[in-house]
């Protein structure tokens, strides 16, 4: 009998079981990947469904409940995130079919890029399961084999492009989530010496105030602001996502990412949030303030488009943990619900970004700002969506980046600290600037632009744009993810403590 | 202080060293090795925190959790190792910082 | 007799970190690699002293073996990149500056070095207090394993743990291992082995016996898992030593695997373990929930299945890289996953 | 939703969904857009006409659509709002029928005119607005549909001047959203129309409601044009005249005065804003945007952009009217939205013209001009009186409540503003129709246009005719059932209580 947890354990094993398939049969892997993004999506709509019906559960894998085994742990925010990574993955899936045929199609080049699609949809098929298990999953030490996953195939999708600068920043990219997943793992462990448990809502009942504590908040803290590339640590992030093939780069900056962040809103949000000085949550605050600025002021500097989104993604992840305090703050839930719909709507359109802009570096055979004047004649429905996915980022209304920043002013308004809402402010007056520089050129028309190939396939133009306007209409549908997460429990895991046995 | 204790210590500096290595060592190769180190830091306090104050009763799950772990830490390091090999081939370096400008300003890929 | 080995654990658990120093310290590469094959085996040492006789097998055979065979032949093909970089350089009279030895950079900034390092003992003096301070959670999970031993349909409590009641991260964790095939794999390929290097007798005498032994070995690793050390990850190191030793001595045989078959060797133990978890879910039960009392059944199914994946992939990882030849996976796709039994009866 | 609130939904899609299929037609393909552009015109009008009816037989029309809690869509039809809305959907008619003669030959039209329904579906989204958030996020469309318009002709100038024009509108947009985030933090959600609900809140939190009164000005004076924030305006001229005309003659300028209008009105009360001393800043504010537009028009030789100068002179005379807080110059202020709309798209529909027909952009060029045009230049000539005040022109009845206003709350100076400025506005018009008519040709025009039998093509020279018409007729017909004024009175007859 089907219900909610079925469907999420579909969710974990549909793409683990494509993945095996893709490398068996990579001459299938396109469509077999399709399938698999799919019949993925199709789970998580089943999925959100069941869960509006019956609410958050928990789910003992093995039958075993939750000290012994490990279980998963299905509210409000998982399941949101897990939709986003379905939509997000079903268009990135979409574009990669276009991407991967177009770039055999071109004679000369079978060789070189052949692999790449054999090698690509397996690997992406394995990170999304390892993304939908890190969502669902209510174990810490589950919680770092998921984040391997995730790691590690993020790099191999990195790598995959066999450029120079890609091959460095995967090495990069591998060293930090070497060094982020061991401090995380280190922390698990000090967590499990002091209290014998890893099940996270067990955990949140247990934590008390003492050294070990502290030592291991510091080290799991650690390891996930290195995978989040959080400010003084994202120096790691720019390279990687810039020079990675574009549909890898949506998925780098869309989702992965958020995989760690969605960590640290486990435990900044729940599990310690009952210990948790403010003033810690201030520090990475102060943090992502620094990041708004850093990353909108390289990303003003950047010469080439992909680094420009790069680091407009370091600087939207600033917003994120700009929110932390505000969450703390908040006496309601309205700067959870503006962090959830912010991860949203940035995934959407920073993903759409990456994909318009792998269209037009295809289509221009570069990617340097200063020459994209006029290839909206060429490109109309990719410059579209990449002012579009623009204008989310910016957090112009009505766009689910507007929603966020609203909650999220009001809330720093109402709390007295109304510094927090005039960062977000100027973030995105910043963020206004960095998409205009490119904007201004797209918008432009010019009698004749110099194209290096032929065609870019239509699918890839209007994956981008659609999820685009996503990205753009998440703030007039606001109400309805954000009432699943009200519908499950105003506090992502609160409700499932009392549901627990 | 008791044996144990000693064993935590251990893992303790193999962790540190291997981050200092990791953070500080130029070549790539030698950036692997500290990163193992320190994984095996980690699992050195896993165990440690296994076996309970009188050594009878043992908890299986930290082992369990390291052996994972192993698993883990091997295949990171193959990918890592191959890694290496293609950025030695490509900048002639087994460097990770030297060759930035190469490999920020030059052309890339979509 | 405890003085004795009281006085072994200090030089033991002293050891560990001073191995650590010397082969990050140590400019040779090829001395660190050895240094770290040594720390790992006293690793595993540590691991008999610290009452943990799987991961000590684990260790031996992966952590220190199999990875220090990886890290051997990287030292090679760096060292052989190298040396075709210089020739190239030589014949084309480029100037290029030496690489800077990295402890001549490290010196360069000794207040940076000297802060680090006071930083980390720092760390370390700091963790360790709060170590000390913070008791032990009272056995951890030690009782909720040992109390529903009887229903995991094993002996071995760390079985138990890694294939019953954690069997998800397990499951997940062969994903990992199949990831890294997967990413060695997309990122190169092997290179053509030169006809000349034809194994000597002795190694080739020592493969054709060794080979089978080992084979013999996994077998009963895997087998013996069920009630003491050993298992699946035991074995499927064991196999992957053999591989290894296959593989060095260049047996023509490794060469002429066909591409899909080894393909579906690396899938083979995740995919039915993945197939057995969601199979558990037929009879009404959840995810990997084994019905009834054949757990023991189906964990010693999916052990041999995976033992013979991880050797496999274990193998390949060593081998660095995807089959020399364009692979045309087509051509096997009728052979099920029973090939996986020919992989281990070819050798 | 009720059948009222369909209505202003359908008022907002009239022009919206022409405007997306334009942008899915093929360029080529003139006719089916020109028809559609037209038909979303009219059919736009006769739906609000179907509004006024409504709101004059004392029907409330609204519709409501919650985000989340505390954030409403809401859209709202009060007579303000059916002033506004009419203007804009009257003059979007007369200027589409423009624009299509006026980009005749020019590429890009498809970009042209979808942006443009676009841009008019916001201003009358502006319009509609029922609360402070619905205001904030047409407002900001706003700047992003504009954006493409300024930019239209995609030289450097066009570029520099867009990016001049976004760094202005986003800066004062994000003031906004401080602005409006803080008020409903104080005072929760703020809804048009109702009673004022800041009284409540005051005693507390007086300071911050006076900061956040200049927030909302700063804000929306980008747009308004106030002197210090005006910067953007004369630069934005190089768009196409149809642009200009429309856009910054009516609409965009228009949001920023509709918002400060709402804002007083509206949000803090006159009353309520008077007990604040609010309003005196704001009329100094005003009188200096007055002056000192007019002196830089004085300067200007560039015809649209002396035009410009005199868009934030005579906008500024409608913040005056609503700033001096009396019942008569809120009505000449409020009037003079209507009037002056109608008599700059006038003027500037005439420049456009001379600018299409002969290339004339200067006003050193102009000598003599009328010979070769006169019913353009009769049109604008209605237009430019029509500014100075003359009577019976529509702006004589602005200035003459605004004048009747400020006396009857005793502000004499604001009376001596009104006298200056009317000389100067004088000063930078006369020349110009004297020029124009009475002097000899000076110097050659490169004729652009093969003469027809009219002096341009109908399509250019009919839409400055109707509003010259139109700039006459409501100010002879001031006094009439249905002309602005009357409409006007009966809003601020609500405002001010009976």
């Amino acid at each position: 009998m089907p219900d909610t947890a079925f469907w999420a354990v579909c969710l974990v094993v549909v793409p683990l079981f494509f993945a095996l398939i893709c490398f068996v049969r990579s001459d299938q892997a396109a469509v077999l990947g399709l399938l698999a993004a799919g019949l993925n999506a199709l789970a998580a709509l089943a999925m959100t469904v069941f869960f509006v019906r019956s609410g958050p559960l928990r789910y003992a894998i093995g039958g075993w409940q939750a000290p012994l085994g490990i279980n998963f742990s299905i509210d409000g925010l998982s399941v949101l995130l897990v939709a986003m990574t379905a939509v997000t993955g079903l268009s990135v899936s979409m574009y990669a079919r276009g991407y991967f045929s177009l770039r055999i199609g071109s004679a000369g080049e079978i060789n070189r890029h052949g692999h790449q699609r054999a090698f690509f949809w397996p690997v992406w098929l394995l990170l999304w399961g390892a993304l939908n298990g890190l969502f669902l999953s209510a174990d810490l030490f589950n919680v770092y084999v998921t984040l391997e996953i995730i790691g590690l195939s993020a790099v191999v999708l990195t790598a995959l492009s066999g450029k120079p600068a890609a091959r460095l920043a995967a090495m990069r990219y591998l060293l930090v989530s070497l060094l982020g997943s061991c401090s995380y793992l280190f922390g698990v462990a000090l967590l499990y010496r002091s209290y014998g448990i890893l099940d996270m809502a067990a955990l949140a009942r247990l934590i008390s105030p003492a050294p070990l504590m502290w030592a291991s908040l510091a080290l799991l803290t650690t390891g996930l602001l290195l995978k989040t590339a959080l400010f003084p640590l994202h120096f790691w992030l720019p390279p990687a996502h810039a020079n990675a093939l574009a549909p890898v780069s949506a998925i780098l900056s869309g989702l992965v990412v958020k995989a760690s962040f969605y960590l640290m809103l486990r435990l900044w949000g729940d599990i310690f949030a009952q210990v948790l000085p403010f003033a810690a949550y201030v520090l990475l605050g102060v943090l992502g303030c620094g990041a708004v600025l850093w990353g909108a002021v390289q990303a003003l500097l950047q010469k080439r488009l992909k680094m420009l989104i790069a680091y407009s993604t370091v600087a939207q992840l600033g917003y994120l943990f700009i929110a932390l305090p505000l969450i703390r703050l908040d006496p309601g839930s309205s700067a959870w619900e503006a962090v959830i719909l912010l991860i949203m709507s940035h995934a959407c359109a920073k993903s759409a970004m990456f994909m318009a802009a792998g269209s037009i570096f295809l289509k221009a055979g570069h990617d340097r700002i200063d020459d994209l004047a006029g290839i909206k004649e060429v490109l109309p429905i990719s410059s579209f969506a990449f002012v579009l996915a623009g204008v989310s980022l910016m957090g112009f209304p009505p766009s689910g980046g507007f929603v966020g920043k609203w909650l999220l002013l009001g809330v720093s308004l109402a709390g007295g600290e109304w510094w927090w809402g005039v960062m977000l402010v100027i973030g995105s007056l910043l963020a206004a600037g960095y998409v205009y520089r490119v904007a201004s050129r797209l918008l432009v028309f010019k009698v004749t632009f110099f194209s290096r190939r032929q065609s870019i396939p239509p699918v890839m133009e209007w994956s981008a744009v659609l999820l685009a306007l996503l990205a753009l209409l998440l703030g007039l549908l606001a109400g309805y993810p954000l009432g699943l997460l009200e519908a499950g429990s105003p506090f992502p895991l609160h409700a499932c403590r009392e549901v627990m046995p | 202080m008791n044996t144990l204790f000693l064993y935590t210590m251990s893992g303790l500096a193999l962790f540190a060293i291997g981050l200092h290595g990791l953070i500080r060592s130029s070549h790539l190769l030698r950036k692997i090795l500290a990163a193992n180190l320190m994984s095996s830091g980690v699992f050195l306090i896993m165990i440690v925190g296994a076996c309970g104050t009188d050594q009878v009763m043992i908890d299986p799950v930290p082992h369990a959790m390291v052996l994972t772990g192993i698993v883990v830490s091997v295949s990171t390091t193959a990918v890592a190792l191959v890694l290496v090999c293609l950025v030695q081939e490509t900048t002639n370096r087994a460097l990770l910082w030297q060759k930035r400008k190469r490999g920020q300003g030059g052309r890339t890929d979509a | 007799m405890m003085d004795v080995m009281g006085f072994f654990d200090i030089v033991l658990a002293l050891a560990l970190p001073w191995l650590g120093w010397r082969l990050l310290a140590s400019s040779d590469l090829f001395r660190a690699v050895v240094l770290f094959i040594s720390l790992g085996l006293l690793m595993s040492l540590t691991w008999v002293r610290l009452q943990a006789p799987d991961v000590a097998l684990a260790e031996a055979a992966i952590g220190a073996g199999l990875t220090g065979a990886l890290f051997l032949s990287a030292l090679r093909r760096l060292e052989r990149l190298s040396e075709s970089e210089r020739r190239l350089e030589h014949a084309g009279k480029r100037e290029e500056d030496e690489t800077i030895p990295p402890e001549k950079r490290r010196r360069a900034k000794p207040v940076a070095y000297v802060l680090s390092l006071f930083l980390l003992v720092v760390f370390v003096l700091l963790l360790g207090w709060s170590l000390g301070q913070t008791p032990g959670a009272k056995g951890g999970l030690g009782p909720a394993v040992a109390g529903q031993m009887g229903q995991s349909g094993v002996q071995s409590q760390v079985t138990a743990v890694l294939l019953n009641f954690r069997g998800y991260d397990t499951l997940l964790e062969m994903m990992v291992l199949f990831l890294a095939a997967l990413g060695v794999w997309s990122l190169t390929r092997v290179r053509q082995t030169q006809q000349g290097e034809v194994p000597g007798p002795v190694l080739a005498t020592l493969v054709r016996l060794l080979v089978p032994l080992m084979i013999i070995v996994a077998g009963y690793l895997v087998w013996i898992g069920s009630s003491r050390a050993g298992g699946a990850f035991q074995g499927g190191a064991v196999l992957a030593a053999a591989g290894v030793l296959l593989l060095l001595a260049n047996v023509t045989v490794v060469r002429q695997v066909p591409a899909g078959l080894l393909r579906w060797a690396l899938v083979l133990g995740p995919l039915l373990f993945l197939l057995t978890a969601v199979a558990c879910m037929g009879g009404g039960g959840n995810l990997l929930e084994y019905p009834g009392q054949s757990a023991g059944v189906w964990i010693l199914f999916i052990e041999s299945a995976t033992a013979v994946s991880i050797g496999v992939t274990l193998a390949a990882l060593y081998a660095g890289g995807r089959p020399p030849a364009p692979s045309a996976p087509e051509k096997d796709n009728e052979e099920g996953p029973g090939s996986g039994v020919d992989k281990g009866g070819k050798a | 939703m009720n059948w009222g609130g369909l209505l202003l939904v359908m008022i907002l899609l009239s022009s919206l969904v022409p405007g997306l299929i334009i942008f899915a037609l093929p360029e080529k393909s003139n006719r089916p857009r020109t028809f559609l552009n037209l038909g979303g015109a009219f059919l736009k009008l006769l739906l609000i006409l179907v509004m006024i009816i409504g709101i004059y037989k004392g029907r409330h029309f609204a519709v409501r659509w919650q985000l989340l809690p505390g954030i409403e869509l809401a859209l709202n039809s009060d007579p303000l709002a059916a002033l506004f809305s009419t203007l804009s959907t009257v003059l979007w008619l007369l200027t589409t029928l423009y624009a299509v003669g006026y980009l005749e030959q020019s590429p890009n039209r498809r970009q042209f005119f979808g942006y443009f329904s676009i841009c008019v579906t916001v201003t009358v989204g502006i319009a509609l607005a029922g609360n402070l958030i619905t205001f904030l996020l047409f407002y900001e469309l706003l700047t992003l549909t504009t954006y493409p318009l300024v930019t239209h002709r995609g030289t450097r100038e066009a570029l520099a001047a867009g990016r001049v024009y976004l760094a202005y509108t986003l800066s004062g947009g994000a003031v906004l959203l401080v602005a409006v985030a803080w008020l409903q933090v104080l005072a929760g959600p703020v809804d048009f129309g109702g009673q004022p609900v800041l009284a409540s809140v005051a005693a507390t939190h007086e300071l911050q409601l006076i900061v956040i009164f200049f927030m909302f000005i700063a804000g929306l004076g980008v747009k308004a044009a106030l002197v210090p924030l005006h910067g953007w305006l004369p630069r934005a001229m190089v768009a196409p005249a149809p642009v200009s005309a429309l856009l910054h003659a009516v609409a965009v300028v228009k949001a920023g005065v509709f918002g400060i209008v709402r804002i007083v009105h509206d949000v803090y009360g006159i009353g309520f804003a008077a007990g604040l001393n609010l309003l005196l800043p704001l009329s100094i504010l005003a009188s200096v945007s007055i002056i000192y537009g007019s002196l830089c028009a004085l300067r200007e030789d560039d015809l649209k952009k002396r035009l410009a100068y005199s868009t934030i002179s005579q906008l500024s005379y409608i913040v005056l009217g609503v700033s001096v807080a009396g019942p008569l110059a809120a009505i000449g202020g409020l009037v003079h939205l209507v009037h002056q709309g109608l008599m700059k798209i006038t003027l500037f529909f005439c420049a456009g013209n001379l600018a299409e027909t002969l290339g004339v952009h200067r006003i050193s060029e102009m000598n003599g001009i009328a010979r070769r045009m006169p019913l353009t230049m009769a049109a604008f000539s209605v237009g430019a009186l029509g500014m100075i005040g003359f009577p019976p022109m529509a702006g004589f009845v602005s200035k003459w409540y605004l004048g009747m206003g400020a006396l009857a709350t005793g502000k004499m100076w604001v009376v001596a503003i009104l006298a200056v400025s009317t000389v100067l506005n004088a000063a930078y018009f006369l020349p110009i129709l004297i020029g124009a008519w009475f002097k000899p040709q000076e110097c050659t025009w490169s004729e652009q246009v093969v003469a027809v039998r009219l002096e341009t093509r109908w399509m250019l020279l009919v839409p400055p005719l109707v509003t010259a018409f139109l700039v006459v007729t409501v100010g002879l017909l001031a006094n009439a059932q249905i002309s602005p004024l009357a409409w006007v009175k009966l809003i601020v007859g609500r405002e001010f209580g009976p």
